[in-house]
């Protein structure tokens, strides 16, 4: 895999390693809410894991996958080496020290804020400041793709860029810009208290800020996911991918419709204007259009494949797809869970229905059907399908693969539909413990327990999943087939101009960021009462 | 770990007085010492008077009371409970640690004696109301609370009675309701049975900041001596004032 | 310190025991041969109540009663605190009492203690206890003090648990300590000297433990030899316990041994007057002993090497301006202050107001005792000799770190005084030093 | 410009105008029918009017004007626990020479600065009272009572006051239902969050008293009522058992 194999493998390597540990947490912390489990002799440590967990699945396990993903099919797309490896190590070494530095910092109990750090709440500086790298780490791979691409257009001027190639640069620009926002939270609103210069927070910009990053971050985490949905199943099932011209409208389409929602996640936050949020709400919908457009076509490249294989009827082609194809499953998976989770969506994103389970158990019931369901399940696919090719060894039975994906995605639904109803009966997110000796709750208390069960399975297949990564590396050495991403349908030589290149949709994304965001920013700056005194957590004995 | 042993059993610290005459030492190296000083109780108390004065009529700092004419006996139980350690002030605690009883009774004898003018009265922030309160609980007391009136065992006139009950008169409000506060707290004790321990629990918070209020803002009498032992009796048992 | 009334009663029967004692020493040391130990005579020859006495005797000698009475308890029934960089330690029941007491204990249980520093159960006692120093006490005078105490009403008082940090309360660890500064043995005469020499050597060594303060503690809370009777910062407490070889500090070889003898009887005399701890061991110790110790103990501490060592001489800190200053500030305050009583050319009154010119104390390297004087005051204690003494009132209150360094660097370098100046910062860490343990 | 991004812009741009029409024109005009257009409009966009306009100010009498700040959580110098020393002798003959004053009064020794500074303002200001503290306290300068803070801060805690045997259930859990978080998660007997007091140690009495003056109002210098709000819910066992549990006589 030219000169990428060993960069690819370390982030890889470092992101499931890293998952491995916060999967642990996540369980943990399950159990310790649940009745199966005393209450907490100190609810803080609670809060410690809540916030280890979140960063590292937040920030640090996607980020790694997205960039070393992208450095692969950059390579085996463009066919050349990567310029600027040296370039690249630094940034992953960037990212592992901000993890491990923020890892501490939050063990040491200094850091309870959460992932979504929550000012007027500050942790110490270091905490902030391990996150930070981790993102900047990450700008250095979105400046590496554009080098690579441009690099890639000297020598074939007016070619048409690689379909998978666009797409992950599409994602890369689309996290260049959505990152600014908690960059922008944590250097001039958070850092300054936390180093001492400051010493109110404005939670209103802050809060606004994140919310910036807050949603478009889930797309950036979801654009490698999309990527394996359209250029790596198609091939793993003998087929190609239905439309070259679709696949690329719908991932400029989340690059111009990632960034101006943020704001539905403050539905209930009385410092945003409510026509803002109507605005918010309305793009947020819109979202809805390149998942159809992505959900259609997949669809169609595996109908494709299904009746090349002699399926036929309205539906009965569905038979005959192959199933005993991990990549096959995984996505079948992940549409299940991209399907409840989007439905969920669907009444998050509307502000009256949001208003009934907003903070509620339903949120982290949704967002855990999203990520670690529909999205890390084809991460896991990713892994699999590069393996050979980044380790020049075979996996093992695909049985066991198929295992380890049956066990996720059960536990993730055991995980997840118990908890959307705990929100619904209106049980709070982020709460150490919850009386369910109470006669009023003890009804309620099967949710927990069903999560307990849902996660336990979830940390088995996790577990699996390390060891068919790792157990493969005592086979003998094969020599796989060149990486390759599947072809379109009709690999027609030229696309629409706009669909090459990122102009147009750059410029949406600003114009829309612009439209969205600068009023209440411009607004917030200006008034004062949205400035608190600092809250400092970790007092420490 | 010898440290320990020597907070307390320190050989500790000499003096040495050389020659203070401005002649070199004598051959012998040995030098005559200074006039003695005045053998006066004046002179021995100046150890007190940075902060309750030369003759013990207080100093511009209100937290030091004036010690000036108060009874001896009440006087002396203070000066005991210091060295005791049953009132903490580590000024008085070491001042007075290596002291006797002997020497108290004279200290107390010799502040006990002095005649001197009261200050002028505070002239107090709080409200006429809350006076009024203060008044009347020094004059009638709070039935409700079975507070009996300070009038009862300090004296009509507020100068209290030889030798164990003291004067309220010429105190500052803070030092006065810093002392109720201390005998709610159970800081300060006096010769049990413990009546004012007994009186400072009934009161409540507002009560007394009234009372050290009015107190403060009360001019003195023209005799503002204690009264003789026995003048009356106290309506509680007290262990300093010995019926 | 104890006021209770029995401990008066003892105190004030002191002067007949401190008599009656006095003679059976005087006699020992008639009988026995100058060189042989100078403890008194065996315990068989004397009646119970002549060694009960003996031994109450030797017991104020040893100063026991100060550490093993806590504030307003009852006299040797102990759970007096003794804070240490340790750790809290707190002293023991040494009453006859059976469950918390000495009720058990053996004549030979005593000796251990003194002598080799081992608890009745065999483990190593803290050197709080000065067993280092109790060691060199004669088996007869163990006994005799033992004696005293079984004398005594038991008292049923809980002993209280130390409060050591970790490691430090594991008391095997003071075998190290032990091996450093622990040299067990009685007291050995020397038979160059005479016998009194060796009587107050004998006093001063083992149950006076002068040393203790006396011969700087270093970090490891001990002793060392080489450093005997040299002074120093007594730990917490924060007081400097002079030397006694230098005559800069309070060398003894310009002293008669008539004001040596005056001086730790009394606690203020024509030579001096005592303050800080020394005031608490005169009060509760040396006022009781009798002029044949007494003067035993001048003799010795008088014929301890002296070493004269000269400081660097003495700079005021900052320009000449800012020190004409400094100077011109401490003597306002002076004036103010304290010339009332220590007069305009620093003479003062003695013995009721000390003189400040020429005053070793005044001028000795370390300024720590000066600047507590003018911080807290002090009376002198009060003793048999000196039954109202005179007191100096504390200036904290009413005077800044600057006013407190001007003044006492003026009382330093006045009058012929060649001290060293003294600087805010000092003045300031010694405000909240402890007044009392 | 091409065909299509000329296409997509148009679309942007007319999800933009229903957008607007519908956040800023449409629903304003039915949510804020009382108020003028241009009133209306503001409100969409979030700008926040006077609050005349809402009649009387909803921000409730602050309990208490000391905001923690970094300058506050800075190491004390030598210097200030000198200072303190000689002014804290005023307090010794309630807080004991060494700050313990082994009777009903609040044990100092070793509890925090940012502590001991706070309820010194609040005495001063007002925000609390106390017969004797609040006529304390108004002689006292802001830097005397840092430094006064300091040195109790800089003693150390009483050896003696070790805590043994398990914390109550409200100590240890607090009591979710009722909104009562574990005390000893902030007040020391499991965890410390900053600027919390420390209550090892402290007189039973005190504790029960404190508590229950929040629970009655009577006392009110706890930011955003936190602790008002606690006591409220505590029965009187659950404050007696607290109050016993951290003054270790339990």
């Amino acid at each position: 895999m030219y000169n990428v194999r060993r960069l690819v493998l370390a982030h890889f390597g470092f992101a499931f390693g890293a998952f491995a540990l916060a999967l642990l947490l996540g369980e943990w912390q399950m159990i310790v809410r649940s009745p199966l489990h005393a209450w907490l002799d100190n609810p803080e440590h609670y809060y410690r894991s809540v916030t280890a967990h979140g960063t590292v699945m937040g920030y640090v396990f996607p980020t790694l996958i997205a960039m070393g993903f992208g450095y692969a099919i950059s390579v085996t797309t463009l066919q050349r080496d990567l310029v600027g490896l040296r370039t690249a190590w630094i940034a992953f070494w960037m990212v592992v020290v901000g993890t491990v530095v923020a890892a501490l910092i939050v063990a040491s109990g200094h850091a309870s804020v959460l992932y979504s750090f929550y000012p007027p709440l500050v942790g110490n500086a270091l905490y902030y400041i391990g996150v930070a790298l981790i993102v900047v780490g990450s700008w250095v791979w979105v400046a590496l793709l554009t080098i690579n691409l441009a690099a890639w257009r000297k020598v074939n001027p007016g070619k048409k860029v690689p379909f998978t190639m666009y797409a992950n640069v599409a994602g890369s620009y689309l996290w260049g810009w959505t990152a600014v926002g908690v960059v922008a939270e944590i250097l001039f609103q958070i850092l300054p208290v936390a180093l001492g210069f400051k010493t109110t927070v404005d939670a209103g910009l802050a809060r606004v800020l994140f919310s910036w990053t807050l949603h478009a971050i889930v797309y950036f985490w979801l654009i490698p996911a999309y990527i394996a949905y359209y250029t790596i199943l198609p091939r793993a099932i003998g087929s190609r991918l239905y439309s070259d011209t679709m696949g690329r409208l719908a991932f400029v389409l989340f690059l111009v419709f990632a960034m101006p929602i943020g704001i539905h996640h403050l539905y209930d936050d009385p410092m945003v204007g409510s026509g803002i949020k109507v605005m918010h709400g309305v793009f947020t919908a819109m979202v809805t259009v390149p998942t159809l457009l992505t959900i259609f076509t997949i669809t169609s490249s595996a109908e494709l494949a299904a009746r090349q294989r002699g399926g036929h009827g309205l539906l009965g082609w569905v038979k005959a797809l192959p199933w005993e194809n991990p990549v096959m499953l995984g996505v079948a998976f992940s549409f299940v869970m991209l399907g409840f989770g989007g439905a969920g969506g669907l009444i998050n994103m509307t502000y009256q229905t949001d208003s009934t389970i907003h903070n509620t158990q339903w949120i982290t019931g949704h967002f855990h059907l999203i990520f670690p369901g529909a999205i890390v399940i084809m991460y896991f696919v990713i892994a699999y399908d590069l393996w050979p090719a980044l380790t020049g060894r075979a996996l093992g039975s695909l049985a066991l693969v198929r295992t380890q994906l049956w066990l996720w995605f059960v536990g993730m639904m055991i995980l997840t539909i118990p908890w959307h109803i705990a929100g619904l009966y209106g049980m709070p997110r982020r709460m150490a413990y919850y009386d369910y000796t109470n006669p009023a709750l003890a009804p309620d208390a099967w949710t927990v327990i069903a999560s307990v069960v849902g996660g336990g399975l979830a940390v088995i297949s996790g577990l699996l999943l390390v060891y068919i990564l790792l157990s493969s590396l005592r086979r003998e050495r094969v020599a796989p087939p060149a990486y390759r991403f599947s072809e379109a349908l009709n690999e027609s030589p030229v696309v629409p101009r706009a669909l090459n290149g990122f102009a147009v949709w750059l410029g949406l994304m600003l114009a829309l960021t612009l439209v969205n965001y600068g009023f209440p920013i411009w607004e917030l700056r200006k008034i004062p009462t949205t400035s608190v005194p600092a809250v400092y957590v970790g007092g420490g004995q | 770990m010898n440290t320990a042993c020597s907070t307390r059993l320190g050989m500790g610290v000499l003096i040495l007085l050389l020659a203070p005459l401005g002649q070199a030492a004598e051959p012998d190296g040995r030098a005559k010492a200074g006039s003695p000083p005045p053998n006066t109780m004046f002179a021995r108390v100046q150890g007190c008077s940075t902060c309750h004065g030369p003759l013990g009529q207080g100093t511009y700092d209100d937290y030091f009371p004036r010690i000036a004419s108060k009874p001896p006996g009440y006087l002396f139980n203070q000066l005991q409970n210091f060295r005791e350690g049953r009132r903490s002030y580590p000024p008085m605690n070491y001042l007075l640690a290596y002291l006797n009883d002997d020497y108290f009774h004279e200290i107390a004898k010799f502040f006990s004696d002095q005649r001197l003018p009261f200050a002028e009265p505070e002239r107090s922030k709080v409200s006429p109301e809350v006076l009024a309160t203060g008044e009347r609980l020094v004059r009638e007391g709070d039935a409700g609370r079975q507070v009996p009136a300070c009038t009862g065992c300090h004296g009509a006139q507020l100068t209290g009675i030889n030798p164990g009950i003291p004067g309220l008169i010429g105190l500052h409000s803070r030092y006065i309701s810093a002392q109720l506060t201390e005998w709610r707290a159970g800081t300060r004790h006096a010769n049990g049975p413990d009546c004012m321990r007994e009186v400072a629990n009934r009161l409540t918070e507002e009560q007394i900041t009234a009372v050290a209020a009015w107190l403060a803002t009360q001019p003195a009498p023209a005799v503002a001596t204690p009264a003789a032992a026995g003048s009356w009796a106290t309506p509680l048992p007290c262990g300093s004032q010995p019926q | 310190m104890i006021r209770d009334r029995s401990y008066t009663l003892t105190r004030t029967s002191a002067l007949a025991v401190a008599a009656s004692a006095a003679l059976c020493i005087g006699a020992s040391a008639s009988q026995q041969q100058p060189a042989s130990a100078p403890s008194a005579i065996p315990a068989a020859q004397e009646s119970i109540e002549h060694t009960v006495k003996r031994g109450e005797y030797l017991a104020w000698a040893g100063d026991c009663v100060a550490c093993h009475t806590k504030h307003d308890g009852q006299p040797f029934a102990g759970g007096f605190a003794m804070p240490t960089p340790f750790g809290t330690l707190y002293s023991t029941n040494i009453t006859p009492d059976v469950q918390y007491g000495i009720g058990k204990w053996s004549a030979d249980d005593f000796y251990n203690v003194l002598h080799t520093g081992h608890r009745r159960d065999g483990s190593f006692i803290y050197p709080v206890m000065p067993f280092p120093a109790y060691t060199r006490v004669t088996r007869a005078d163990s006994d005799a003090i033992f004696t005293y105490l079984r004398s005594l009403k038991p008292i049923h008082e809980p002993n209280r648990e130390n409060g050591l940090r970790f490691p430090y309360d594991n008391r095997s660890l003071l075998f190290g300590w032990r091996e450093l500064f622990f040299h067990e043995g009685e007291y050995r005469p020397d038979p160059k000297h005479d016998a009194e020499w060796n009587r107050g050597g004998y006093l001063v060594e083992g149950l006076g433990h002068c040393g203790t303060c006396h011969t700087a503690i270093n970090k490891l809370g001990g002793n060392e030899d080489r450093k005997a009777y040299a002074g120093g910062l007594i730990p917490m407490q924060n007081w400097y316990a002079p030397s006694l070889t230098s005559n800069k500090e309070a060398g003894l070889g310009e002293w008669s041994l008539e004001e040596i003898v005056e001086f730790l009887r009394a606690g203020a005399s024509q030579r001096g007057a005592v303050y800080g701890p020394m005031s608490e061991v005169v009060h509760n110790s040396l006022q009781y002993l009798n002029d044949a110790d007494l003067h035993a103990i001048a003799v010795y501490l008088k014929d301890l090497p002296s070493r004269h060592e000269t400081p660097p001489p003495g700079r005021l800190p900052g320009t000449a301006q800012q020190s004409a200053a400094m100077l011109a500030q401490g003597h306002a305050i002076y004036s103010a202050q304290c010339q009332s009583c220590h007069l305009a050319n620093g003479s003062g009154q003695p013995p009721g107001y000390p003189p400040l010119a020429k005053n070793q104390s005044i001028e000795m390297q370390s300024a720590v005792n000066p600047i507590r004087m003018v911080l807290n005051g002090g009376y002198a204690p009060q003793t048999e000799t000196n039954p109202r003494p005179y007191g100096m009132p504390p200036f904290a209150q009413i005077l800044s770190d600057a006013d407190i360094a001007a003044v006492v660097t003026y009382i330093r370098v006045s009058w012929g005084n060649d001290g060293q100046p003294v600087t805010e910062a000092e003045v300031n860490a010694l405000r909240s030093a402890p007044l009392l343990d | 410009m091409n065909k299509l991004g000329l296409w997509a812009i148009l679309a942007v741009a007319a999800m933009v105008l229903v957008g607007g029409v519908i956040g800023f024109v449409w629903l304003p005009r039915v949510v804020y029918s009382d108020q003028g257009f241009f009133a209306a409009w503001c409100s969409a966009l979030g700008v926040p009017r006077s609050w005349a306009a809402y009649g009387a100010s909803p921000v409730a009498r602050i309990s208490s004007d000391v905001v923690l700040t970094h300058e506050l959580l800075e190491p004390s110098t030598p210097a200030d626990v000198g200072h303190g020393a000689t002014l804290a002798l005023r307090c010794t003959m309630c807080h004991g020479p060494t700050g313990i004053s082994f009777a009903d009064s609040p044990n100092l020794a070793g509890q925090y600065a940012v502590v001991i500074y706070k309820q010194l303002r609040d005495y001063k200001s007002g925000m609390r009272t106390n017969a004797v503290m609040s006529a304390m306290a108004r002689s006292l300068s802001d830097t005397d009572m840092r430094q006064v803070a300091a040195y109790y801060a800089s003693l150390p805690r009483p050896a003696a006051f070790r805590l043994t045997g398990a914390a109550p259930a409200v100590v240890k859990y607090g009591a979710p239902m009722r909104n009562i978080a574990p005390c000893g998660s902030c007040h020391g007997a499991i965890d410390h969050t900053l600027a919390s007091p420390w209550l090892k140690g402290e007189p039973r009495a005190y504790i029960r008293a404190e508590l229950t003056a929040f629970a009655s109002e009577e006392r009110h210098n706890d930011i955003d009522a936190q602790m008002r709000a606690i006591a409220h819910g505590m029965t009187p066992d659950e404050i007696d058992q607290a109050a016993a549990y951290f003054a270790g006589e339990h």
